[in-house]
């Protein structure tokens, strides 16, 4: 249909603005995408040593949401590359997500997933609330971050994302401060804290507390802090949090997202971003526009 | 493992038969020729009910297969399983197979298998008993259940050949358990094959009785809280000498001895 | 069945530990309710000046959720004291609701509303994502929330309530000081900040920019909020987001809230209360409960 | 005001008769004694369809009652009117009604009614249509719709006497909107009482036909977006002289006069 799909995020240019959420999609995932048709795949987040993650249970489904604590399971950054790593299909673009407990150990995994060749751009995980320690500190404490962010900057060359935790009152001002220490795009939104209780056992439906909210219904909340964080035109913004069609994706294309993840959806329906794309193809040549660009940032605000 | 074959797909399959077996029980049979084709015992699908609400997909054993059809049984539980069981015959679902490491039937000379199932657990065992049973094996099946009322028609679902033991858990009189039926019967079948599909704690009990046996043939078939169904997720996992394994992947069945059955 | 259903909130008794949220219901809405079923009905909140609320469209259904922007339309509370409260049955505890711009508003306002005689206790909202100025940003800046609640405290004798906004990542902390200050009991939580973008005139799909959310898609999230709230033993807690049937309920109560509130369940049937009282009884008297009281607080942490 | 005893009820109702009318168009017949008892043209309900999805109930004008039957004419556009077109007889909703203010026939000599109706805006005109033949009116109906194939079936729908002229908008040939219409005979009910449903644009535009004639006895039945749909959330509300005013309580019906038209 002629529409040109390709978007770019910093220097680095993607095939399309769909973007495959970290810790939602496997090897078993490529099956059911199109290099041509994907932006970019983020793969789980992996940290320094391994992570057994949390006991099962690990998901309760939520009123049109999936609560998760998976507490980043991985192998650690060494197996992960040695073992892993090369039965990723190389025709796309992948992303290493990084995730630690201290600023040291985000630098080393950084500095490792670059050296491996594989990666497209780093994303750091700041945000995720299912571990102890580490993540959302990282995310909420101002000072912090900044300080992670300009030392992941010093340590690697790849383009950086960063991804915001919504759990925060002023995002915007974190946004804008990553975005001065270094940051080539910020990742907007991750899970929003939640938890529930099994009333027979009077205890949480998941092994933790509290875990992450995912999918439609923390659509509007993330949309709405996408829109903050896009108003500031200097960063590149990744916006998702519930996309399930092309009419979600669209919303934070509006709002001024250059690109969108999509995660949950992929879980309840592998095809979802194959579907999403080509709604938005369609979509976009039945109302007139040549490319993705031009929808991205057309949001008119209310008089 | 770089699948681009795909080994499962998604189909929009029509429900050709809906039948009430029991109480809150039902039968459902979809026109699904794909995953018929390539479905073992063992393994499962994930099936779409409801736009957002519910809004995961939910997992079930592939029962039966024959030519285009697959059949599977369902437990009316909550949401999910109450929409499937009002299903039209008509009425098309998404459904994502087939999914997961099946059941392997023994090699060599064995040629007895025990099938131990707990409840619906019986679902995955019923497609193993064709399949076995068309090989040449000699099976028996150990059937617990709660009441009269919910227990399953036995003679409809399975193959002639299978031998039948069953218990009733609610009867006035004799009553009991599937593992107090295993426990009357287990050294008959030391040199046997077993295969068990049931809640956890009935998988538990058997593998603890097997493993006081050294029974070491024993394939058990868990159930975990799933989101994707095949691997992407990370959420469905069981811990096993190996650390957490997806049981929508590495599984759902699990040779006995993979298992660290303190964390079950 | 036999079930005590009555809760105390600091020293005012309760009939019921059900209470019905302001903003959404109205005169209609007492044909549904029993009086001896219901602990508290909360009116749609009053500001010292008329205000005649957000154009329309105010309302906009997100997945599972409810985005709506009001606006705090209201009479002001001269006409609202002289025209509409005397036609609110005399058989229920009202609750007053106060909104305002600076803190000298909220505190006239609640002394009119002591004055009439006619509340059990004053809510503070300090809390609405819908008004431009006042609301949020009581809520989200900690000193000013605080002298405003010594203020209104200092100048009413009526047991105080003080509604939380979930807009902020500290809201322990918001909580025990709101205490301190001299609040009787928190309600814990107000909508969530979210928007919705129409995307054929690429435009909120309400009159203003952003809403608040409630509804079935908030509640895990207000479910952690709450029993964050309540981990601090000293205030009571009134919980509610969410909330549309007994099971819900039992949610809030298990993690530490004394009572509930029930908002957009109203909306999308007015039965609702009813509906969730007979719940309750029931699963109670089920599982060998005599009084809601009992239920409270009994969640078990995972170890 | 204090209502105690309910001027609308909540009734779980059979879906009696689903027919499609014309394309997308729907004839939803419920059993609902309680609310046919009580309902009047212009009143409205609301249809609970779906769990959390969709989650709020959706209005539709009554558009005819009998005995214990009520009827709607659904047009669909999104996933409540999809899943209410799906309807299966025997299926049933919680209905909440009747709500809000109907129209009022002119009391003393006015006997001649226009009733403007765009498109699916003919539901609660229908059922006025009806009341008002009965009372001996005289009725004439403007109706105008996109294109023949979602033209509704006049005849079918209104009682006899109704004098009817109707415009498709997408046809070859002759084409116009229903205000066009109006236009042409304006002339020839200066005196009569209008009775108008449709979209905003079109309300307005008529509300302008007849103002600058100077015809004030005009009801206009507004939709807007609805929660509760019984005046609990302020959330439906239309710009009046007297401010804003909730659709669902003192409308849907609103005189001409008080509406603040520029808000529109
Ligand atoms: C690999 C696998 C195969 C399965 N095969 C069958 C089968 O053949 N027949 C059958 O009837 N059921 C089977 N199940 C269980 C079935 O998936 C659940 O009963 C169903 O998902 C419940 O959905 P619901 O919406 O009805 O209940 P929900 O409302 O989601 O939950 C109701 C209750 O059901 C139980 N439950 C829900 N999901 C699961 C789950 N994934 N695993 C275990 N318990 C759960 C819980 O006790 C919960 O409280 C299988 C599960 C797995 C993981
Ligand atoms: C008092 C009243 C009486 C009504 N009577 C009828 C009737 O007799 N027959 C009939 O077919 N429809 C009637 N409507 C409109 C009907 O309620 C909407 O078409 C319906 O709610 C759409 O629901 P949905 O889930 O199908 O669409 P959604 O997915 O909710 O929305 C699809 C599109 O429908 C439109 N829409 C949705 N809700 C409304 C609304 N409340 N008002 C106006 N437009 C809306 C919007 O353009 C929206 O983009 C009435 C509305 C009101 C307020
Ligand atoms: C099961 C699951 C696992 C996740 N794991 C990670 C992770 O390892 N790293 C990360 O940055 N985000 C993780 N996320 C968050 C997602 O990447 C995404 O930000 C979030 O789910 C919101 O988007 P969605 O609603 O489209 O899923 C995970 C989400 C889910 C549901
Ligand atoms: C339409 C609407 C109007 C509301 N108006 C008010 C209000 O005036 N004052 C207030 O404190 N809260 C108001 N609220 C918030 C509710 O009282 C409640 O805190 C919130 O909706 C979350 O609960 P729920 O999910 O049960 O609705 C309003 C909510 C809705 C949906
Ligand atoms: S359900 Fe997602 S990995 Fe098993
Ligand atoms: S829809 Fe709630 S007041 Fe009208």
């Amino acid at each position: 249909m002629g529409i040109d799909l390709k978007v770019k995020i910093g220097s680095l240019e993607l095939n399309s603005p769909l973007i495959l959420a970290s810790g939602t999609c496997s090897l078993e995932t490529f099956a059911f995408l199109k290099p041509e048709e994907t932006g970019a795949v983020v793969l789980k987040t992996v940290t320094l040593k391994p992570r057994q993650g949390n006991p099962p249970p690990r998901l309760a489904e939520t009123p049109a949401g999936l609560l998760n604590t998976i507490g980043l399971q991985n192998p650690g950054v060494e197996k992960f590359l040695e073992h892993e790593i090369d039965l990723y299909p190389s025709s796309y673009k992948l992303v290493g997500s990084v995730g630690g407990e201290t600023i040291d150990e985000y630098v080393e995994v950084a500095k490792k997933l670059e050296a491996s060749n594989r990666f497209a751009a780093i994303e750091l995980n700041v945000s995720c609330p299912n571990v102890n320690k580490g993540g959302i500190e990282f995310g909420r404490d101002e000072m912090l971050l900044l300080e992670l962010v300009k030392e992941v900057r010093g340590a690697v060359s790849l383009p950086l994302w960063v991804k915001l935790t919504p759990n925060t009152s002023n995002i915007e001002k974190i946004a804008l401060e990553t975005s001065r220490a270094g940051a080539d795009a910020l990742v907007v939104t991750n899970t929003f804290v939640g938890m529930a209780v099994d009333i027979e056992t009077q205890s949480s439906r998941i092994s933790t507390l509290s875990g992450g909210v995912s999918g439609p219904a923390i659509k509007p909340l993330a949309l709405y802090l996408v829109y903050r964080v896009a108003k500031n035109r200097n960063v590149a913004v990744i916006g998702g949090g519930g996309i399930f069609n092309f009419r979600d994706a669209l919303e934070f294309l509006i709002v001024g997202a250059q690109a969108f993840f999509v995660g949950t959806a992929m879980l309840v329906n592998p095809l979802a971003a194959k579907e999403i794309i080509s709604g938005l193809k369609e979509w976009l040549a039945g109302h007139g526009f040549h490319s993705i660009k031009e929808i991205v940032g057309t949001f008119r605000e209310p008089s | 493992m770089r699948s681009k074959n795909k080994k499962f797909c998604l189909s929009k399959s029509r429900v050709i038969l809906n039948q009430e077996l029991a109480q809150r029980r039902f039968l459902l049979r979809f026109e699904a020729p794909e995953i018929a084709k390539k479905a073992l015992p063992g393994q499962f699908i994930q099936v779409k009910v409801g736009g957002f609400d519910p809004l995961l997909p939910r997992p079930f054993a592939v029962s039966w297969t024959e030519n285009d059809y697959i059949e599977i049984l369902v437990e009316v539980r909550g949401k999910g399983s109450s929409l499937l069981a009002k299903a039209q015959e008509g009425e098309s679902f998404n459904l994502l197979g087939p999914l997961g490491k099946g059941f392997s039937l023994p090699k060599g000379n064995t040629k007895n298998l025990v099938l131990v199932a707990g409840g619906i657990g019986l679902a995955p065992l019923r497609f193993l008993a064709w399949e076995a049973s068309k090989n040449g094996y000699f099976i028996t099946l150990l059937y617990g259940d709660k009441n009269q009322s919910c227990f399953l028609p036995l003679k409809k679902l399975l193959p002639e050949k299978v031998l039948v033991r069953s218990i009733v858990e609610e009867k006035n009189g004799q009553t009991g358990m599937v593992t107090d039926l295993l426990k009357d019967v287990i050294e008959e079948f030391k040199d046997s094959c077993f295969f068990v599909c049931g809640p956890k704690a009935m998988l538990k009990e058997v593998y603890g009785q097997l493993a006081r046996k050294k029974i070491v043939r024993a394939q058990f078939s868990f159930e975990e809280r799933m989101s994707c169904g095949y691997g992407a997720c990370l959420g469905c996992v069981v811990l096993t000498k190996k650390g957490y394994k997806r049981v929508c992947l590495e599984g759902p069945v699990f040779e006995g001895e993979e298992i660290i059955w303190e964390s079950i």
